[in-house]
């Protein structure tokens, strides 16, 4: 009698185990792209969503990060160098607390300036999973909308929001920096109104924005997810 | 008790006034960089937004143990050499714990947060940050000569290191100040100050062009929410020591803002009016002229 | 009594008979060599036993009822008895190394020549007629002609008619000299001419001497005179070679020795001359050879030379040497010439039997590796013959250079010590050349970059565990070739055991205390036992580990003071030290005794109350020391430079110690600490001593080895203080005044600060882990120097201080360090990188190593700055005080390196599967965190020890309150500063938890924003090589070698003396022949201007 | 020294006279693809052309070759030189020119990549130019179809309309000014 109950807790125990190492399976990445031996130098936990917080606390969180908008200096694309002209005195984007940063890690805003071709796709995934959430994404310029001019190359993607979540998309080619301002304005806008939640979207659409992202991307030599 | 219970008020205050002067400080003189460039520039709170942000970031990683505790060395270098220095002559709040240690203490306690933090960046794993550690260290070391210098002289002059008696010696006017009593000392300090607050020209180990950001290439969130916070205080602590090296120390607290916001200025209108030092170069500026001044005004105490 | 023509009738009979018992058997006929060569000792040791010592008995035998010369004259006194006893004991190893030796060699003719040869030596010793002496010179020379040729190749048979044209020159002048004395005094007996003395005071008497004194002089192989004597060393047999500079050479040295009291004052001044030019001049000629023998050769006639320098002098200052302690002169002679006997007959021998012929330049040597036995045989005889204590001949030096000394004589004694520094230099290149280990590419300048070490080929296990295995072993290798060297090594420690003993003891043994300083040299044979039966290295290091701790706790309590202090970290600190030797696996002979030995002759300098007995421990200590170096894998160069420069240190202590307390005695006894605590300028050996070291046993000679300097310097303080310029220099000149008032502390400073900043600034460049804690641990002595030389009680608290941190920290690093480069087989820093994830607990030790070492607050190292520019300051020192702040800014960057680039950044794939350092390795990093710990929170714990340490020394200037120090200048609570650094730190910590318990990933290596790319390779994301360019850039030119430079330039300047001496050696024998004809007019034109 | 076959090609060229093109003024002569390097060769070593402007290739599936045209450049007469040589469209292999200017690599990489033509030898000619991990035929053929390729591959977005760009300037934008064009 007690053996036998013994016996089924020992069964319990490493069916319990066996679950939590199966969940723990599911929490791992493949990183399938990555050879072998380079599978120990990356981290291959999947990301999971965080939620925001409850009530006003949000608020002023959201208040907090619209007034603080830190660009990710990267310029992806020929738009970027509408870009610079936001740092001059005539534009000074340091009014509405946006700033340059030079790395991923310490930026909020990703702006994909202009085209992005599939080579520069693959950076543009890789820094934008760097940034650290919540984050936003600005699409600049009619590229990225649907491909604009270059739509038909072999080369260039025409939706970047098939890749990533975009927040807002500023059209033209180029957009003034006006028109730029005018984007992070309304970015702003739903910043504090809590609408820019693209980084949960990312993460719930996760497999999604992978496939997508691996259908064109073929030498994916990086793992699946770029802590 | 009651005594510890009343100094721990008394930190606090200190704490907390520093901190916040810090901070305004550094969003006004951001101000003023943006009036030299013709811009109006950001908010003056803009620094308490950005931490407030970085702490409400959602997600951060960490490469590990040391990396973590990187900022946290960093804040308490920053803490702890605010609270070894007297902030204000006589004042039972701002005398903090200087009695811990003099002059000496306050300037070696100042590698304590750059050696965490240069450990933390080290753990990063990321190139630039090694980089920048290796450029600024090599920078400070060349900056401590005229920085040394200067000190010797000032203790040989009043024969003390005890910061409060410098500053007791330097009260009864302003012609009493190191700044005029000592004046070599004082342009020796000045200059390494200059390289101590790591603007132009000697921007090496930022050097957004060349290793962008350098040592927390990789820190984010509330990691960066605290060097920033670390900044603030870190900064008002250098002023407050400045001041109370060469310009007479402070009696009051507004005698403390006015003084210490005028030598932020200058280390701030030098920083918009220059490009940048290559490290070898700036290392050898102040080993050259700073350094000869400094062994100028030792001497003249030798004589 | 046995009649001593027992002896020559023996040895004559045997000589004959030997033909017949050799047919019969040959075995039988070596064994009655053995048998009669075994007699030839006894006799002697019977006649010693007879003869009353103390008063140096004399008996005198005639023969055939005739009076001498027409029967032989035979005198046996002590002094006879015991040459004869070494001189026949050398001849009897010697039959013992031809023994069953089935070569060519040992033929039946040999063994008549050998027997022959040691009765014309018998008779040279005895004879005290001089006809009768050069009768048997005849004998022996012609045995020894004969001798040289039986090895039976055209170099041997060239070199034995040279030695016959050089025989036959020498024997005509003999004649010549004995038939004019003959003439003038009337007789041939030695004591009757004595007897007449006067005489021969005129120029006929001194010329008749003279051609006597030249022809011996010749025998000898005088400088420039013995192209001859070179050439038969290196063509000959090992065992012949042995035979000459052993049995020959020192039998007609004893004729010389006996005539000298027919010597007037002109006379002994040429011998003098004579011998002093050949000594130096032979070390200088051998230090160039490239061939073993011929190096052997010239070290054996500089020997030789030292020799008759010495029989001259103490003839010439007969009254500096009476004072010493029994025979005056004859004692010497007896030491330097048995010493020398024994130990170069075994160097020849061990040449034989490893059958190496050619050094090569140490680069490109065909290594002949010697086994564990071999190098220990070649280890003792060569540091004999070097003089290193106990063997006789350090006695010997020490009683010659101080009565030279005290006599005022000082350029001889220089020329004897400059001599015997080459000597050393050779004899140890020789030694370490024969020891090294095949890829030891023997010069180690700086750090191997980039080429890793390569693997060491396995060792092949040692066969036989037993004493009886190894005695088996010894005996099947070259068949009993090896019993040769073994017996001579054996004599050699016997004496010198017997010698340290009386010299130590002098007779008085009051309590075990006295014995302590013979405590390193009862550890040697002790552990050496230990090896022989094979005690297990764990168990031997075990062992020693509680025998120094047993050895702290029974002498240290006796100590007060500062001498407490040092003999702590001496003892404690090597104590802990020991512990990371546990984790070594295999055997490791003579390691773990000699380590004891270091540690002992280091507690020892504390105990030595006369300068003898300092000097003992001191170069016991050196000699200890360096063998520990030499077992380094690439060490050989490194230990050279470490012997070299220790040695030379040495005699400059030694001279240093004869001149009171005058500056000279300062500055020599200066330099000799400043050597040992690798000053700037004298440091050039340290890096490579530190580095090359066996990694787990560096931690010994950076933290406690270099602390016997500075302990010696406290001691000896007073000299110091004295201005270093003597009155009168330069008197009347501007520079008068300038000079004027310099005192020796004063230079110390800035010496010490030099080296601190030096050492840091060196270490700054180093991509080799060792070299760069090698230069720290330079750099923290330097601090050390000038804190002492503040000559403040602030200053000498610091410097107290710090070497006991420094012991602690510095230990530390380098066992912390060595647990490193054990597990990852690199020394190379940007080899490593991120091991912090693998090897925690190293990590954390290092980091608190760092803390301490560069001074940052709360840890301990800062209560060294704070100390050092108070006291700086208060004393004036501005300018150094600037200088040293600068320094400490640089250790910080090497620091921050050492840290980074081996525990932070990328780890390598091939360190994913390194662990842990062993536990024996973390043991001594945990008790030094725990003791930096303590005394970081509590500093008054050590502060006020300290304080009462050099409280006898000078006026109090820092008061207590609380915890808090105070100075004149500020004051420091060290427990509020860890307080308050605890507070700051743990409130921003809880601070982040609470924002970050969530929702923070840690994340893997290459998960690094690089630039929108991913790193591939850790070796190419890892920054660490050359990691200060920009400094390098801006003051690179600092670090050029000039001190290395410097140093090269003596060694080639010495060179370059050797080759130009060298081009006088034509080998030709007609050139030859002339040089001594010339030699012998040069001499008597020198000695008739002295006339 | 030129060799026999290579003094045989200059004297064909100057045979057959640069043709000058009449708008830009620059001069190009066609050679023969085995002759070409031999003939670069010559242009770089003995008439001073000794900088290679670039190098480039025109796909006229028409004639079914490509044009490949070496430009380079004589410093001291200031006089640029176009090569011309022509090779098949299928099976292309040309001769490396990375021996006589090392940058000379870089476009052939480009030109394997783009166009599929082979340079035996040149060093790092499969390392990726731009397209990472492309597997079609390379791009610059003509045969490629990008639009349909574009269409397949990149999500494109419906309801995009393509416009004359003047007619709709004319139309929508500045219809008050559209007389003035």
């Amino acid at each position: 009698m007690k053996e036998s109950n013994m016996d089924g807790l020992q069964t319990t125990a490493t069916e319990t185990e066996q679950q939590l190492e199966d969940m723990a399976k599911e929490m791992r990445l493949a990183n399938d792209g990555l050879l072998e031996q380079d599978k120990g130098y990356f981290c291959d936990v999947r990301p999971h969503r965080v939620e925001p917080y409850k009530g006003i606390m949000e608020s002023f969180a959201n208040w907090a990060r619209s007034q603080s908008l830190w660009i990710l200096g990267f310029g992806t694309g020929c738009g970027a160098i509408e870009l610079r002209p936001l740092m001059t005195s005539r534009f000074d984007m340091y009014r509405y607390g946006i700033q340059a940063r030079p790395t991923p890690r310490q930026s909020c805003v990703f702006i994909i300036g202009g085209y992005a071709s599939v080579k520069t796709l693959k950076r543009i995934v890789r820094s934008y999973e760097q940034m650290q959430g919540p984050k936003f994404v600005l699409g600049l310029g009619s590229c990225t909308v649907n491909g604009g001019m270059y739509w038909d190359s072999y080369n260039t993607i025409n939706r970047i929001d098939q890749y990533i979540p975009v927040d807002v998309y500023i059209a033209g080619c180029m957009p003034r920096p006006e028109a730029l301002l005018g984007g992070f304005i309304k970015l702003k806008q739903m910043i504090r109104e809590g609408k820019c939640e693209g980084m949960n979207k990312y993460i719930d659409d996760f497999d999604w924005y992978k496939a997508n992202q691996k259908q064109i991307i073929h030498d994916w030599n990086m793992p699946d997810y770029n802590w | 008790m009651n005594e510890i219970m009343t100094k721990a008020w008394y930190t606090l205050i200190s704490l907390f006034v520093i901190t916040n002067y810090g901070l305004l400080l550094g969003g006004t003189m951001a101000r003023v960089r943006a009036k030299v460039q013709g811009r109006i520039g950001q908010p003056v709170w803009q620094p308490y937004i950005d931490i407030l942000k970085n702490n409400f970031k959602r997600t951060g990683i960490y490469h590990g143990v040391m990396f973590y505790l990187g900022p946290v060395f960093r804040l308490a270098g920053g803490l702890g050499t605010y609270l070894f220095i007297p902030a204000v002559y006589g004042s039972l709040v701002f005398s903090n714990f200087s009695f811990s240690g003099d002059l000496l203490l306050v300037m070696y306690f100042i590698f304590f947060g750059q050696l965490g933090m240069a450990l933390g960046a080290g753990q990063s794993g990321h190139p630039y940050s090694p980089l920048g550690v290796s450029r600024g260290l090599a920078q400070m070391t060349a900056f401590e000569v005229p920085f040394a210098l200067s000190v010797i002289a000032i203790a040989a002059q009043y024969q003390t290191l005890s910061i409060t008696e410098i500053v007791a010696a330097q009260q009864g006017g302003i012609l009493n100040w190191v700044a005029f009593t000592n004046p070599l000392a004082m342009v020796a300090g000045m200059i390494s100050f200059l390289g101590m607050s790591m603007g132009n020209p000697f921007s090496v180990v930022i050097a957004p062009q060349e290793i962008p950001i350098g040592p927390p290439t990789e820190m984010q969130s509330s990691f960066l929410g605290m060097l920033q916070t670390n900044r603030a205080i870190f900064n008002g602590a250098k002023l407050v020591l400045f001041m109370n090296l060469y310009f007479g120390g402070a009696t009051n607290i507004w005698i403390m803002v006015i003084k210490t916001f005028l030598i932020y200025l200058y280390t701030v209108i030098v920083d918009a009016s220059f490009p940048r030092f290559r490290t070898d170069q700036s290392i050898r500026f102040f080993l050259g002229t700073p350094a000869l001044i400094g062994i100028a005004a030792v001497v003249l105490q030798m004589l | 009594m046995v009649s001593p023509l027992y002896l020559i009738a023996m040895l004559l009979g045997a000589a004959f008979l030997h033909p017949l018992i050799q047919n019969r058997s040959k075995l039988a006929g070596q064994l009655v060599v053995l048998v009669v060569l075994g007699a030839t000792v006894a006799i002697p040791l019977q006649w010693l036993m007879a003869l009353d010592i103390a008063t140096m008995q004399t008996v005198v035998f005639q023969t055939a009822g005739f009076t001498a010369p027409l029967s032989i004259n035979l005198q046996v006194g002590v002094e006879e008895s015991l040459f004869l006893v070494i001189i026949n004991g050398g001849a009897l190893f010697s039959a013992l190394y031809f023994f069953r030796r089935r070569t060519r060699e040992w033929e039946g003719s040999v063994q008549i020549l050998l027997m022959t040869l040691v009765l014309g030596v018998n008779g040279l010793v005895l004879g005290r007629d001089l006809f009768n002496l050069f009768v048997f010179m005849e004998i022996s020379s012609l045995s020894l002609y004969a001798l040289v040729a039986t090895t039976k190749t055209a170099n041997s048979y060239e070199a034995g008619i040279k030695l016959m044209v050089a025989g036959g020159i020498a024997s005509a002048l003999f004649l010549i000299g004995v038939v004019f004395l003959y003439r003038m005094t009337g007789t041939l007996n030695l004591d009757d001419m004595i007897a007449n003395k006067q005489l021969l005071d005129n120029k006929a008497g001194i010329t008749a001497l003279f051609l006597i004194t030249a022809s011996l002089l010749i025998e000898l192989k005088p400088f420039p005179a013995n192209g001859w004597g070179a050439d038969v060393y290196q063509a000959a047999d090992p065992g012949v070679s042995a035979l000459t500079s052993g049995t020959s050479a020192t039998a007609i040295f004893f004729v010389l020795y006996k005539i000298t009291p027919l010597f007037g004052f002109e006379l002994l001044q040429v011998v003098a001359a004579s011998g002093g030019i050949t000594f130096i001049f032979s070390q200088l000629l051998a230090y160039k050879q490239d061939s073993v023998r011929r190096m052997l050769g010239y070290s054996s006639i500089g020997q030789i030379g030292l020799l008759i320098l010495v029989v001259a002098l103490g003839s010439l200052y007969g009254e500096a040497f009476t004072t010493t302690m029994f025979g005056g002169i004859f004692l010497l002679v007896l030491l330097l010439g048995g010493n020398h006997l024994f130990s170069k007959a075994g160097l020849f021998w061990m040449s034989g039997i490893t059958g190496q012929h050619s050094l090569g330049t140490m680069r490109q040597s065909k290594t002949v590796r010697l086994g564990p036995v071999g190098a220990a045989l070649q280890g003792i005889l060569t540091s004999a013959l070097a003089g290193f204590p106990p063997f006789p001949a350090f006695w010997a030096k020490w009683i010659v250079i101080t009565a030279l000394l005290a006599f005022g004589s000082y350029w001889w004694a220089s020329i004897i010590l400059i001599g015997s520094l080459i000597e050393a230099a050779y004899l140890f290149k020789w030694f370490l050349n024969a020891v090294k280990s095949p890829v030891d590419p023997g010069t180690v300048h700086d750090e191997v970059i980039p080429e890793d070490f390569p693997e060491e080929p396995v060792k092949e296990p040692m066969a036989g565990a037993s004493p009886a295995g190894i005695v088996a072993r010894i005996a099947r290798q070259s068949s009993g070739g090896w019993i040769a060297p073994f017996m001579a090594t054996a004599v050699l420690v016997a004496c010198g055991m017997l010698l340290a003993t009386m010299f130590i003891l002098r007779g008085r043994i009051s309590g075990y205390r006295d014995m302590v300083l013979l405590l390193p040299l009862a550890v040697l044979v002790l552990w050496t036992v230990f090896d022989v039966i094979r005690v297990p290295f764990k168990l031997q290091i075990g062992l020693a580990i509680i025998c120094s701790a047993g050895y702290g706790l029974v002498f240290l309590p006796g100590l007060d003071g500062i001498r407490l202090v040092f003999g702590l970290i001496f003892i404690a600190g090597s104590a802990v030290q020991m512990v990371p030797l546990l984790n070594r696996r295999g055997h490791h002979r003579g390691l773990a005794g000699m380590l004891l030995a270091l540690v002992f002759s280091l507690g020892n300098l504390l105990f030595a109350s006369s300068a003898l007995e300092f000097f003992f421990s001191w170069e016991l200590m050196t000699i200890t020391s360096f063998f520990l170096v030499v077992r380094g894998r690439q060490a050989s160069g490194a230990a050279l430079r470490y012997l070299v420069f220790s040695l030379g240190g040495a005699f400059s202590i030694l001279a240093g110690l004869f001149f009171g307390s005058s500056p000279l005695a300062a500055l020599l006894l200066g330099i000799g600490f400043l050597v040992k605590m690798g000053t700037l300028g004298l440091h050039i050996w340290l890096p490579g001593a530190y580095a090359e070291t066996d990694d787990d046993m560096s931690t010994f000679f950076s933290s406690v080895t270099s602390k016997a300097g500075l302990f010696m310097l406290f001691l000896l303080a007073g000299l110091f203080v004295q201005e270093a310029i003597p009155a009168g220099f330069a008197a009347g000149t501007r520079l008068e005044s300038l000079l004027s008032g310099i005192a020796f502390t004063d230079l110390l400073g800035w010496l010490g600060v030099v080296t601190a900043f030096a050492g840091a600034f060196l270490a700054l460049f180093k991509e080799d882990i060792k070299y760069t804690l090698a230069y720290s641990s330079m750099g923290q002595v330097g601090y050390m120097l000038l804190s002492f030389a503040l000559m403040s009680q602030l200053g000498w608290m610091n410097s107290l201080y710090l070497a006991v941190t420094h012991l602690m920290f510095k230990g530390m690093l380098f066992v912390a360090i060595s647990g490193v480069v054990y597990r990852t087989k690199t020394r190379l820093m940007y080899q490593m990188g991120g091991l912090i994830t693998r090897m925690p607990i190293t990590f954390f030790t290092v980091l608190i190593g760092i803390i301490a070492v560069s001074g940052v607050p709360p840890l301990t190292g800062f209560g060294a700055k704070w100390m050092l520019y108070t006291a700086l300051i208060e004393k004036g020192w501005y300018l150094q005080a600037a200088l040293a702040m600068f320094a400490s800014g640089i250790a910080f960057l090497y620091l921050f390196r050492l840290i980074h680039v081996i525990f932070l950044g990328q780890l390598k794939d091939e360190h994913r599967t390194v662990t842990e350092a062993p536990i024996w390795m973390l043991i001594p990093q945990v008790v030094g965190i725990a003791g930096i710990m303590l005394y970081s929170m509590y500093p008054s714990l050590l502060l006020k020890p300290l304080e009462a340490a050099v409280a006898p020394f000078f006026e109090t200037t820092i008061s207590w309150d609380g915890y808090t120090v105070l100075s004149t200048l500020g004051y420091w609570n060290g427990t509020a500063v860890m307080y308050v650094t605890m507070g700051v730190f743990l409130v921003p910590l809880l601070w982040l938890l609470i924002v970050q318990r969530k929702n923070t990933q840690k994340v893997g290596q290459f998960n690094i924003v690089y630039a929108a790319e991913r790193p591939y390779r850790p070796e190419t994301t890892h920054f660490g090589y050359n990691f200060f360019a920009p400094y390098e850039k801006a003051l690179g030119f600092l670090h050029k070698p000039l001190a290395t430079r410097f140093w090269y330039r003596v060694v080639s300047v010495a060179e370059v003396a050797g080759s130009m001496v060298r081009k006088l050696y034509t080998g030709n024998i007609q050139t030859y022949a002339l040089w001594i004809v010339i030699y012998t007019s040069i001499l008597l034109s020198i000695l008739q201007r002295g006339m | 020294m030129a060799t026999e076959r290579q003094e045989r090609t200059i004297q064909e060229v100057k045979d057959s006279d640069p043709v000058c093109d009449a708008q830009t003024g620059l001069k190009f002569v066609h050679v023969e693809a085995d002759q070409a390097v031999a003939y670069i060769t010559r242009l770089r070593d003995v008439q001073g052309y000794t900088h290679l402007v670039f190098f480039t290739a025109i796909d006229y599936i028409e004639d079914s070759i490509f044009r490949l045209t070496y430009m380079v450049h004589n410093y001291a007469s200031r006089q640029d030189l176009g090569v011309q040589v022509d090779i098949p469209r299928h099976g292309t292999t040309m001769e490396s020119i990375h021996h006589l200017w090392p940058h000379a690599a870089t476009y052939q990489r480009e030109l394997k990549e783009m166009f599929g033509i082979d340079f035996p030898g040149s060093p790092g000619l499969d390392d990726s130019f731009i397209l990472e991990g492309w597997t079609g035929i390379p791009p610059m053929r003509r045969e490629f179809d990008t639009k349909l390729y574009s269409e397949q591959t990149y999500f494109p977005r419906p309801g995009r309309v393509t416009h004359d760009t003047t007619a709709y300037m004319k139309e929508k934008l500045y219809p008050s000014e559209a007389e003035t064009w």
